[in-house]
């Protein structure tokens, strides 16, 4: 162990505290949005009864929630993973966070344009 | 060649102690262990450590004077009292700074160290951690040994001192880790290996308890003082010799034999079950001997049955666990079956109050030295104590020594370059050598004489007897041999090494009991019943003489001063 | 503390026998799958605006009805379910609830993953035989 | 007279001619009780002087015989051989290895280097600012319960030996240490501020525990160190959100 590459990885805590909090988000949201769509919706999936359930704020709501709290959840679980088998020295770890930043800022702006037409 | 200012032996209690004691006046120190020293002996160490803090709503009246006096009388006036007395005073401080340095003992509701009674104490002045103080005191030290950043040089199996001019000025060291010897070279070297409860066959001490430390000491002229006093606790479990707290008792446990009875009403009537050990070791084998043993058979019950689950649970779940790991019975719903066995050496390398030996730059503390404070039998509790205060004074008697020594020269490396050489011929002739004799037989059978032959009870004939066998394996020793030569982390070598100096501190124990025609303490002959204080009032020393089979023995006058030798009653 | 906590005792466990382990391990693969499936989920939801009135987005939720793709949405959500309760138990231990009997939350978890699977897989089947949903 | 066959793993890196792991049979013959610590001074006294343990106190307080016991996390001394699985067939069989994902000396003696090193880097001991009383420290029995469970460990090794994370991950503290830094954070007589805090509140540090219990299953003391690592990143939050850490 080198005293060095343990102290140079600061914080952590808000990426672990903010996995638990999307976590519970997640359920909440996921749970109605599979619900509405696997179960009351199984089958009849197509751009117009989405398009009639998303006319719904609450939906929508649901959806971006999902969007934003999904993307993150899973990027950082994903880093997490990568971080402990092969991302492991300070510099790969700060290089991958950045990375998907990048990738899950993009994932939103990109998700938010798919849902733009019901939004606005 | 490896140096540092203060070299100490040993990372029990008082090994630790002592290295932060001269780290903290400045000192650069190391410690050598056999073992990382979290896992020395001292944490098996169960019941609690005594002084005089009064917290026992009982022992509002206690004080360091009372407790030199139980401290004199348990020892049966063998002790010195100097030492005694300073050990008493500086107790109540040693526990404040062990208490400040976050060791864990337990509370009183108003937040004060708590404290039990223990056997030949007029007062409750145990100070206890549940029933794992030893653990909870080691922890403490190996903690602040990393915090003082002494160098700990953990897995070294010290073997041989570094003697130049009569000046000890190092040690030489086996490294199990990465193998080979090498010397330690130190102005001054503290020895604190532990005691020897290992030369016993039935002994509660670990593994390593070989007495290494005294017999290199001893090698090396220097005399070890009172060995034929040996302790043996009176609850041992069973099948292992696996020490049972004396704090069982403490908290209220019956000793009951196979009728029944509270036999220690016949022999300690008023303090019972918490009389001094060697009387209830005593009461516990002639029960035994007699046949009054449990179903016949050679134990003793220990009862706690009647305390109840919560009080075990909260006061001795140590005590359980190992109960039920190695006996298979659970102290709350069965008896536990119990022997004496071997617990404690008494005797160790001659000291005076600050640890000094008669050699300049060695120093001893802990059990394997005798500043003399047990006398002929040592109190429970009384021991930790003793490690920490004179592995203390130790410590700072080393930092002026270093200080007012006229001379500055640095060890001397010849010497240091010889040691090494002489280990490692010795090896060589070792693992040349054609073994006749097995090395680990010989141990055994050393272990199973002076048990049977220097137990609780002893007579002239009897010892004579083991003597006799004794000499005899120390012949046979001479043919032993090596049967792996590797050189890492070889026990082959290490329990071979071990053995010479075994048998010779187990002769010394042997000779000064057969000497010592009284009975004082733990030191029981059942043809010299009485204490003799006209005659024995003294202290027995045992010098190594090269090339003859036993030591040479010579006696010292005990210091008084403080209290008059009177009769031992319970 | 139980009675005789480990008498006839297997003094700690082997890691082939740790419950802790396989748990983490498929909760750690689950979420993997999630990751990946959460990257097609946004693509093939974007297909609506990909062309007029979402004709894409509609070929490829009429391709999406074929009964092995259901069964396959299936497992995924097997993925999210036991992804979601085992979460469950992690977050209750990050508040200190069950950490030491963690094995018997795991258990309760698994199932509820079990029962709430059973409605979906009920939901499913109806829907591969008859062609039509529950409700 | 009982007999018991003993597999034991042996490796000497340092052999040039033979430096790989391989396992060999011992008959053990023993009356009543045997533990497997005993298993193994038997085999070192009457077959093979050249085996390679760590033993001390025999009575399961020192934490040096932890090892990989049928398949399990035991410590040698601790481990009566008649409780193994093994116990009631004609033929028993104890398998003995090292404990595993620790880099090897010999035979079953692992190097606890990067072990101790974690150990000492959490800072280990009582941190006070204030200057102390002249007698005790006073500390509550509640309060003085919570230390209870983790000044119990006794560094043995099973759990960090047994986190995946630490196999992941060498710089990972591990769950002995972290348990350490919990017994003082939570100790009422502490009063280390950031000190301690910097040292496992971060990615090498509790947050790389990903509670997978294994150090649970595997400690010989029955501890819990998940319990305390989880105390731990609840103390990060606390100390974040309120300025203090119990
Ligand atoms: C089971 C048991 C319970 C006890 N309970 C109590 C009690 O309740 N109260 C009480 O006051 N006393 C008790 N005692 C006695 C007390 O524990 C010991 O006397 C005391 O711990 C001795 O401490 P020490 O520092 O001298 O030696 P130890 O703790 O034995 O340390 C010896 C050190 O020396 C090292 N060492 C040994 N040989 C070598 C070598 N050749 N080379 C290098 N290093 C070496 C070892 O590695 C170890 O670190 C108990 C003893 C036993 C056996
Ligand atoms: C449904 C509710 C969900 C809950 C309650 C939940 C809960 C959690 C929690 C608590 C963690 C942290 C584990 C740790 O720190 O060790 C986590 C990790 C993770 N989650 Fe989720 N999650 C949910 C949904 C999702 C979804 C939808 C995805 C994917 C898109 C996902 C992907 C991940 C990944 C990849 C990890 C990292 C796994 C690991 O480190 O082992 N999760 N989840
Ligand atoms: S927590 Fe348990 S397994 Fe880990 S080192 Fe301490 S005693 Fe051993
Ligand atoms: S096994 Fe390791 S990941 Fe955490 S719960 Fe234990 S430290
Ligand atoms: S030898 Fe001490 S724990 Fe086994």
């Amino acid at each position: 162990m080198k005293a060095e590459s343990v102290t140079s990885h600061r914080g952590g805590m808000w990426a672990w505290l903010f996995q638990r909090i999307t976590a519970v988000l997640l359920i909440v949201c996921l749970a109605i949005h599979l619900v509405f769509t696997h179960i009351v919706g199984i089958g009849d999936i197509s751009y117009d009864t989405i398009g009639d359930r998303l006319a719904h704020a609450g939906f929508i709501a649901v959806d971006i929630i999902l969007l934003a709290a999904g993307t993150f959840h899973a990027l950082n679980g994903l880093r997490m993973v990568l971080m402990d088998y092969w991302f492991t020295s300070r510099k790969r770890a700060l290089a991958l966070t950045v990375v998907l930043w990048v990738v899950g800022l993009a994932a939103l702006v990109y998700g938010i344009w798919a849902l733009w037409p019901w939004i606005s | 060649m490896i140096h540092h200012d203060v070299i100490v032996v040993g990372g029990g209690l008082a090994g630790l102690r002592a290295a932060i004691e001269a780290k903290r006046a400045g000192l650069d120190v190391a410690v050598l262990s056999q073992v990382h020293p979290g896992r020395s002996h001292s944490g098996a160490a169960q019941g609690g450590i005594n002084a005089a803090l009064g917290n026992h709503p009982e022992g509002r009246d206690d004080s360091w004077e009372k407790h030199a006096f139980d401290t004199t009388k348990g020892g049966d006036f063998l002790g010195d009292q100097d030492a005694i007395v300073q050990m008493t005073k500086d107790a109540i401080e040693v526990i404040y700074e062990m208490d400040h340095w976050g060791c864990p003992f337990s509370r009183y509701e108003d937040g004060r160290i708590t404290q039990r009674p223990f056997g030949g104490a007029g007062f409750p002045r145990c100070c206890y951690g549940a029933d794992k103080t030893g653990h909870y005191l080691l922890h403490t030290l190996v903690e602040q040994a990393y915090k003082h950043q002494v160098k700990l040089y953990v897995e070294q199996y010290v073997c041989k001192l570094i003697v130049h001019e009569g000046i000890c000025q190092g040690v030489v060291a086996y490294d199990m880790i990465r193998g080979g010897f090498e010397a330690f070279s130190g102005g001054a070297v503290i020895i604190a290996t532990g005691g020897a409860g290992r030369i016993y066959a039935n002994s509660t001490n670990a593994l390593i308890n070989t007495g290494g430390g005294m017999a290199m000491a001893y090698h090396a002229g220097v005399p070890l003082k009172d060995m034929e006093f040996i302790q043996f606790h009176p609850t041992g479990l069973y099948s292992t010799n696996i020490l049972m707290t004396e704090a069982a008792r403490g908290e209220g446990g019956y000793l009951v034999n196979g009728l029944g009875e509270r036999y220690m009403e016949k022999y300690a009537p008023k303090f019972m079950e918490l009389a001094p050990r060697d009387i209830v070791a005593r009461a516990g084998q002639t029960e035994i001997n007699e046949g009054r043993g449990i179903n016949g058979q050679p134990y003793v019950y220990l009862d706690l049955r009647h305390l109840g689950a919560e009080k075990i649970l909260e006061r001795l779940p140590g005590i359980r666990d190992l109960a039920i790991h190695f006996e298979g019975v659970d102290p709350i719903e069965e008896p536990i079956p119990v022997v004496p066995s071997q617990h404690y050496t008494m005797g160790g390398i001659d000291t005076n109050v600050d640890g000094a030996t008669i050699m300049p730059g060695l120093y001893a503390a802990g059990e394997c030295a005798c500043v003399s404070v047990h006398g002929a039998n040592r109190l429970g509790g009384n021991s930790l104590l003793e490690t920490i205060v004179f592995g203390r004074r130790a410590g700072a008697d080393v930092f002026r020594y270093l200080e007012s020594r006229p001379d500055k020269r640095p060890p001397n490396a010849r010497a240091a370059f010889a040691a090494v050489q002489a280990m490692e011929d010795k090896v060589e002739a070792l693992a040349r050598a054609e073994a006749t004799e097995n090395a680990y037989a010989l141990r055994t059978e050393m272990a199973l004489v002076t048990k049977e032959h220097f137990g609780v009870f002893r007579d002239e004939a009897g010892m004579k007897a083991g003597l006799d066998k004794l000499l005899s394996i120390k012949e046979r020793s001479a043919k032993v041999g090596l049967r792996y030569t590797g050189n890492v982390f070889n026990l082959d070598l290490i329990r071979t090494l071990d053995l010479e100096g075994m048998i010779d501190v187990a002769l010394c124990m042997a000779m000064g009991a057969l000497n010592r025609t009284e009975s004082r303490g733990a030191h029981y002959r059942t043809d010299y019943t009485k204490r003799d204080d006209a005659n024995w009032l003294k202290h027995t020393l045992a010098y190594y003489r090269p090339g003859e089979a036993g030591p040479r023995l010579d006696y010292k006058p005990v210091t008084l001063g403080y209290f008059e030798p009177e009769e031992r009653k319970y | 503390m139980s009675k005789k906590p480990r008498e006839t005792a297997n003094i700690g466990a082997g890691l082939w026998k740790a419950t802790g382990m396989w748990a983490w391990l498929l909760f750690r693969i689950s979420g993997l799958i999630l990751v990946f499936y959460l990257g097609a989920h946004i693509l093939v939801i974007s297909t609506a605006q990909w062309s007029e009135a979402g004709k894409t987005f509609n070929d490829l939720m009429k391709a999406f009805e074929h009964p092995v793709l259901v069964l396959l949405d299936l497992a995924l959500v097997v993925a999210v379910l036991y992804h979601a309760l085992n979460g469950v138990r992690v977050i209750l231990m990050d508040l200190g609830i069950g950490v030491r009997s963690h094995k018997l939350v795991y258990w309760i978890c698994m199932a509820v993953v079990v029962i709430v699977f059973a409605v979906f897989a009920y939901v499913a089947f109806t829907y591969i035989i008859t062609g039509k949903g529950v409700m | 007279m009982a007999e018991i066959t003993f597999r034991v793993k042996r490796q000497d890196p340092q052999d040039k001619k033979n430096p790989e792991a391989h396992w060999e049979d011992y008959k053990i013959t023993y009356e009543g009780n045997l533990t497997v610590l005993e298993g193994l001074f038997y085999i070192q006294e009457k077959y093979d002087g050249s085996l390679a343990f760590r033993y001390c106190c025999r009575a399961s307080v020192c934490g040096s015989c932890a090892m990989y016991i049928d398949g399990a996390y035991r410590l040698a001394c601790q481990t009566n051989v008649k409780h193994l699985d093994s116990a009631g067939s004609p033929d028993p069989v104890v398998t003995v290895a090292p404990m595993p994902h620790l880099p090897l000396v010999k035979d079953l003696v692992c190097d606890m280097t990067d072990f101790f090193a974690k150990y000492e880097y959490i800072m280990p001991w009582l941190i006070r600012k204030s200057p102390d009383p002249e007698k005790e420290l006073l500390q509550s029995p509640k309060d003085r319960k919570k230390l209870d469970m983790p000044i119990d460990c006794i560094l043995c090794g099973c759990c960090y030996s047994s986190c995946p994370s630490v196999w992941g991950e060498e710089n990972y503290l591990g769950p002995a240490a972290l348990l350490k830094a919990y017994r003082f954070e939570v100790d009422s007589r502490d009063e280390a501020r950031k000190d301690r805090l910097s040292r496992w509140d971060n990615e090498r540090g509790v947050y790389r525990c990903h509670t997978i219990m294994n150090c649970v299953e595997a400690c010989p003391k029955e501890l819990v160190p998940t319990e305390g690592i989880q105390w731990l990143k609840r103390a990060a939050i606390r100390r974040r959100l309120f300025g203090r850490l119990k």
